[in-house]
């Protein structure tokens, strides 16, 4: 099956673009009454960064759910891999490796960080009812992972509800990066990093792309989604406003369309002292 | 109850519907207001009356149940009032709505002045009484009484009662009887704590038997004596493990008075005369512990 | 393609019917649930519509429901009482006491135990909120040592396990017309209980709803840090709750107490649970930050019509307990069902 | 000006003690609670410290820990069990009828309870997680739902309301001693179920601290959402944590059958809530996430040491219940008295 | 008293900068064994954007729920409008007209929108028994805020947990700017925020910080700071590297500061494809 001869308006020859790993058309998503997402298709391939941009509100959190299958699409058909699927449970797509950052981190305040690091995946030792979890090798694990984003944590063992902000935002995406086997998916991951810190990340994604994974990246900040971009899905009010390659816009003409036009000029004089 | 009905409808006197409500101060699952009930609905059964049973120790409640009892207009009521202050105005109520009322078991003493017409029964604190006196004659000097309800009126009046005539010291000792393990335990930890118990009392059957156990776990001499019979308290009986234990014959408590409403209604009899009928006491010992004993396999006893 | 912000309906939300939206209270399930029990038993038993049988399971709902509603603002704002049962028993026994026992004035007896309960409540609240212990475990304290004191001091002080008497205390008659009073309305008999429960219903909506103090109980049930962060004054809202339902406690004692003029030491042990049953099968979370006094007015309606009922469809009481279960089990699942028909989240 | 990240001993972390990093754990608390209740009952009784009464006070404890351990992993996991003290008649009530009144062999009868006890555990399991009700409310429903068959059934069986000559039941005393019996250890009559305690401790403590679904049941107990979101098996995890509770109903159960060797139709009612309050002295949150199997554990030590010290202590039994609540409000002042100290935080 | 006489070393001259509003002088905060932050000195005065910058962990958000009330300093000396003072609770703040927005927020994710806006400073009408709240003009005022800040919300009375994340943060920070009456505190307030909602709360910054208030302000993007910010606090691994006057740096200076330096140039290449 070639899923480019099905998807309604191909933008780059089928011949040019990997084979999709994950693939959506025409998906939306309804909270009660609230129509949080419509009619979005799009695709992320292997060694592709499919970034999602979009204003507050427009449905991007809801667009990664439905990937990483902690939501079920109301409408339209989702492919992992070529198949059709409908995740009942966010362990089916892990299990076909696909990972996330949620943008509400989704760890466990009371439990200690390496637990968290290794919640769902846990390493094991021994066989049979002597097998029992590898604690040290799991510690030291978290311990090299973080230290890696140049989070130098002093307790591994202190519940991650005690992290500061961008400590704990860190953990969830260490974690990612070091399960995802195929697909990564970073909601806003550098939200609450500094510097620094989101550059290791920016870094990593570019990374995973090199080693032919697939990732999505949300993030507000064009200059974090534009170095590490290949195609840009553009969301507003819960539709999509299309789904560009990198050769088609500028990073000015995707600040300027994800912030409304040219209010942004505006604003640098108003910020000036009068 | 309903075959006498069909029947003969029409003609005899017996076919005459008749509903009797029931409403004690037992709580669900008590053994001895359990056997109450069996004697109240075998009485039905066997004289083709419908009987209905409710109880709830709390007053509150309990007048909330007669009122509800009232409110279906049976052909008669029967009332164990544990503190008859707290049902007074539902038992009047009840009255004053031209229901014949009889008082079982407790609440002699109110009985006739609330307006009903008679007594079936032998309260706690006589029972108490009667069981003291019976332990007096074996001489003990220091008695624990097993209370297994905190609070219960009818256990804390049987206890009253011993004291008052046994001639010894005699304390309370609350145990759960939800969790007789639990009971046992605790009736060890009393005969460890004070070596000169020389008897203990118990006012229900599981508690007995666990007592019982409680007694050779902790190597005591005491003497054994209980409330109410059950298949096991015979054994115990019969096997020396236990003095006596005290028949107070729950199953008349609830049999007679539904006979009285019954005929009552269909032959205008009024039983009792305003005297109080006295179920008990009886005593099961040694020597009649065989009899009773297959009666108590039936929980009839 | 700028954003058309404001601009008229907004095409992301579907049309919801008006009806729909009035319906989307928490105590919508537990009004549907209420209604189905009522007719399962108006047409299963023949007494239950009867005058007679109505205003017996009406007081049966009043007494649990005044209890239910103080104990579901408690439970909005994020607390549990569990000494809220043997509270009842406490105050009706310390009024019992002093006016048989001591001959005080009856009317200074009631304030006398008003007082006792209050602080009872305000010391529940000072310990759970300066040793941070959670309520369920300060309050199951506080229940023990009121019944063990309930019990030890009513048979040290009168001898026996229930106040006897009580009938004869002048002032009784008095007393009587507020708490154990009955009128007849519609060929009903209706306690006065019943109307305390109704006023005190409708008095604990205005206040969660349309107070700055009921706006607090939820903040502080939903989320305690972000209340404090943004200033509503965590120690005096819970320190209102607990007191409030002490005095809720206080106020059907003083009902019990005059309507069958007798209280026994054991009263009221057991009863908090029932509270908080009917509180959540009214729609409050047990979490907190959820919930309604209406919801748990009607949860205690749900319980004293089946008790009730269950008594007038002359089921053998052995079953009760079963009953009680699968009708417990019943209202929550058509509570549920409703309000998620109805888009009620949580 | 580079970040001098990982440059030996961090200048940010306070030395602390080696001692204190050993004793931060959750049920350090109840474990100086303990002994000070266990010296405070030495000193002041004299039986307390007798060979025959330590094996008093450790039975009543056995009892209590080991559905006070069942009951903390299910708490951990973020769920109630309320009829888990029901269960404990349930179980005995089975086997009592089908040996004594229908005659089945004694082994195929535990069996058989075992298997109703799972099942009623995986219901319960099951309806929570479909409906998303409070486990709370749901238990609760099964508990009446137990209480009311257990009195009914076994009456309309038995004829009576207790389980009468088990002890004549062939094959009665080769289960005994599994279940009912004792060997002497140190002058002491240990009782079998004071080593099915400890062992069940371990193993808990096993399976929360070194194994995955240890690890789960941290997890499902403290962030459902974020747990199902990274993989954990929810469903299997709570269905498994709700079948141990039952689990160990039955076999408190028989230990209690086995033990007295009759069962009354109220068995174990108004239990369940001395198991939580284990759990919740052992250092267990009611919110759930965080706990100890050795801290509850511990919590029913404590609980069965107070309830028989008082009874050495030959206090006024009236005064029981406040005695009790004094206790416990003590012990839970001290565990987190010892925990502030010790820096465990929650 | 001249708090500027105090201060050890004075950067500009007492007469040049406004009197302080707030004024922390060697503070710190332990929490448990962990310290957070020690010996921090810093200031803002009326008409003045503090700008706290600094790696994940640096302390940022500690320092800052100290001055709010939130925790209390371990160490050091608070001074709120000149006088002495040690927050038990930050109602005790909010009465001074110090407000804030906390990284996490400090909403009630049950409650309604509307509720939470007014939380704590709840609008009422009518007197003695019959006072009860507006619930009319909250309603439309909260609407109005949040229209002003480009957020267009189906429905006030929706549940704020159901809002997305940069929803949420606009409620936040819209409250705090209408119930801050001399001081605002921001801790990373745009973090969740899209480019446009962005830049409406920079301008909200300059509006505020013209009309006389003081503005204490907490990002890891140097690009929202640099241009509204008039001072510059640096912390690092809970330690003050610092208090600079815009005169004192330039962008560039201060991104390096804030990232570590020279890696950032590194980066650049490694995000290219290979
Ligand atoms: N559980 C929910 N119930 C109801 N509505 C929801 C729920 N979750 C999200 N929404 C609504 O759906 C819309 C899309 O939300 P989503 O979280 O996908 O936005 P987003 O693009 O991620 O925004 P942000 O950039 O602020 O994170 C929002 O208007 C939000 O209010
Ligand atoms: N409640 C707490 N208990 C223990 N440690 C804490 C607590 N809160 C914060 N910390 C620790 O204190 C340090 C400073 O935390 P803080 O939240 O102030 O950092 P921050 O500068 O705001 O970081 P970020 O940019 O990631 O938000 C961090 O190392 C954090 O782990
Ligand atoms: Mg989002
Ligand atoms: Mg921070």
């Amino acid at each position: 099956m070639t899923p480019g001869s099905i998807r309604p308006e191909p933008i780059l020859p089928a011949a040019i673009r990997p084979e999709p790993l994950l693939e959506v058309q025409g998906v939306g998503k309804t909270y009660g009454s609230v129509r949080a997402l419509a009619g979005v298709s799009a695709s992320v391939g292997a060694g592709e960064v499919l970034c999602v941009l979009g204003d507050n509100g427009a449905g991007k959190s809801t667009f990664i759910k439905i990937l990483s299958g902690t939501h079920q699409h109301s409408e339209g058909t989702l492919l992992a891999f070529g198949v059709e699927r409908r995740f009942a449970h966010p362990r089916e797509a892990l299990d076909l490796g696909i990972a996330a950052v949620y943008q509400d981190l989704a760890v466990v305040p009371l439990m200690p960080v390496w637990r968290n690091f290794f919640l769902g995946s846990e390493v094991t030792r021994g066989r049979g009812p002597l097998r029992r979890l590898d604690v040290a090798s799991m510690r030291a694990t978290t311990k090299h992972e973080l230290g890696r984003m140049g989070i130098d944590l002093r307790d591994v063992d202190r519940p991650i509800g005690t992290l500061s902000g961008g400590e704990r935002q860190s953990v969830a995406i260490a974690r990612a990066v070091y399960f995802g086997a195929k697909v990564v998916i970073l909601d806003e991951p550098t939200s609450a990093l500094g510097v620094k810190q989101a550059g290791v990340v920016l870094s990593y994604i570019a990374r995973a792309r090199d080693r032919g994974l697939g990732v999505v990246f949300i993030t507000h900040n064009p200059h974090h989604a534009y170095p590490v971009g290949d195609r840009f899905l553009l969301l507003q009010r819960g539709t999509s406003m299309g789904d560009f390659a990198k050769s088609e816009i500028t990073i000015e003409e995707m600040t300027a369309l994800m912030a409304g036009g040219a209010e942004l000029e505006a604003l640098a004089h108003e910020l000036e002292r009068p | 109850g309903c075959t006498a009905t069909e029947s003969g409808a029409d003609t005899a006197a017996a076919g005459e519907k008749v509903t009797i409500a029931v409403v004690t101060h037992g709580t669900a699952g008590d053994s001895f207001w359990d056997v109450v009930k069996s004697g109240a609905e075998q009485a039905g059964t066997d004289l083709g009356a419908t009987v209905t049973y409710q109880g709830d120790g709390d007053p509150v409640k309990q007048s909330q149940l007669i009122e509800a009892a009232i409110a279906a207009q049976p052909d008669g009521l029967i009332v164990s009032m544990a503190n008859p202050d707290g049902v007074k105005s539902a038992v009047e109520k009840a009255v004053a709505a031209g229901i014949p009322v009889i008082t079982i078991n407790s609440g002699l003493e109110k009985s006739l002045e609330f307006g009903a017409q008679t007594h079936v029964g032998q309260s706690e604190f006589i029972a108490g009484q009667g069981a003291g006196e019976q332990l007096a004659a074996a001489n003990v000097t220091n008695v624990i009484c097993i209370i297994h309800e905190a609070g219960n009126s009818g256990l804390e009046e049987r206890c009253k009662g011993t004291a008052d005539t046994v001639g010894a010291t005699v304390s309370n000792v609350q145990v759960d009887v939800a969790n007789l393990a639990d009971a046992q335990n605790t009736i060890k930890s009393k005969l460890l704590a004070d070596p000169s118990i020389d008897a203990v009392l118990t006012l229900q059957t599981g508690v007995a038997v666990a007592a019982s156990q409680a007694i050779d776990e902790a190597k005591s001499p005491a003497a054994l004596a209980t409330f109410d019979v059950s298949a096991d308290v015979t054994r115990l009986i019969q096997g020396g493990k236990m003095l006596f234990a005290v028949d107070q014959q729950p199953y008349s408590q609830g049999y007679l008075p539904v006979t009285f409403l019954t005929l009552q209604k269909r032959n205008g009899d009024v039983v009792g005369g305003g005297l109080p009928v006295y179920s008990g006491p009886g005593f099961v010992t040694k020597e009649n512990a065989a009899q009773v004993a297959k009666f108590a396999e039936n929980g009839t006893r | 393609m700028t954003v058309a912000v404001g601009a008229g309906i907004d095409e992301r939300k579907k049309r919801a019917h008006p009806l729909l939206t009035l319906v989307r209270r928490p105590e919508i399930g537990a009004l549907v649930a209420a209604l189905a029990i009522f007719l399962f038993f108006s047409v299963s038993t023949q007494a239950f519509l009867t005058p007679a049988g109505i205003s017996t399971w009406l007081y049966s709902a009043s007494l649990f429901g005044i209890m239910a509603v103080a104990v579901a603002l408690l439970m909005i704002g994020g607390e549990f009482d569990l000494s809220a049962g043997a509270m009842t028993g406490t105050t009706g026994l310390i009024v019992g006491v002093v006016t048989t026992q001591w001959g005080l004035n009856i009317w200074l007896a009631l304030v006398l135990a008003l007082a006792v309960a209050l602080s009872i409540g305000a010391g529940n609240a000072w310990v759970v909120m300066k040793t941070g212990l959670p309520s369920f475990i300060v309050t199951l304290a506080t229940f023990f040592i009121l019944q063990g004191c309930n019990l030890a001091l009513t048979k040290l002080i009168t001898g026996s396990v229930a106040i006897q008497g009580m009938g004869a205390v002048s002032g009784f008659d008095q007393v009587k017309v507020f708490f154990g009073s009955s009128f007849p309305l519609l060929g009903m008999d209706v306690k006065i209980s019943i109307v305390w429960w109704i006023a005190l219903t409708a008095l604990a909506t205005w206040v969660l709803l349309r107070t700055r103090p009921g706006n607090w109980i939820f903040a502080v049930g939903g989320q305690v840090t972000s209340s404090r962060q943004v200033g509503v004054p965590v120690f005096k809202v819970k320190l209102g709750l607990f007191m409030t339902t002490a005095g809720a406690g206080w106020l059907v004692g003083m009902l019990q107490l005059f309507d069958v003029s007798t209280v026994q030491a054991t009263t009221g042990v057991g009863q908090e649970f029932i509270y908080i049953i009917c509180a959540v099968v009214g729609g409050c979370l047990l979490t907190g930050g959820y919930g309604s006094a209406i919801g748990a007015a009607l949860g205690a309606l749900i319980y004293g019509m089946t008790l009730q009922g269950i008594v007038f469809a002359q089921w053998d009481n052995n079953w009760l307990k079963a009953f009680l279960g699968g009708m417990l089990l019943l209202a929550v699942l058509v509570n549920l069902l409703v309000r998620r028909q109805s888009g009620v989240r949580a």
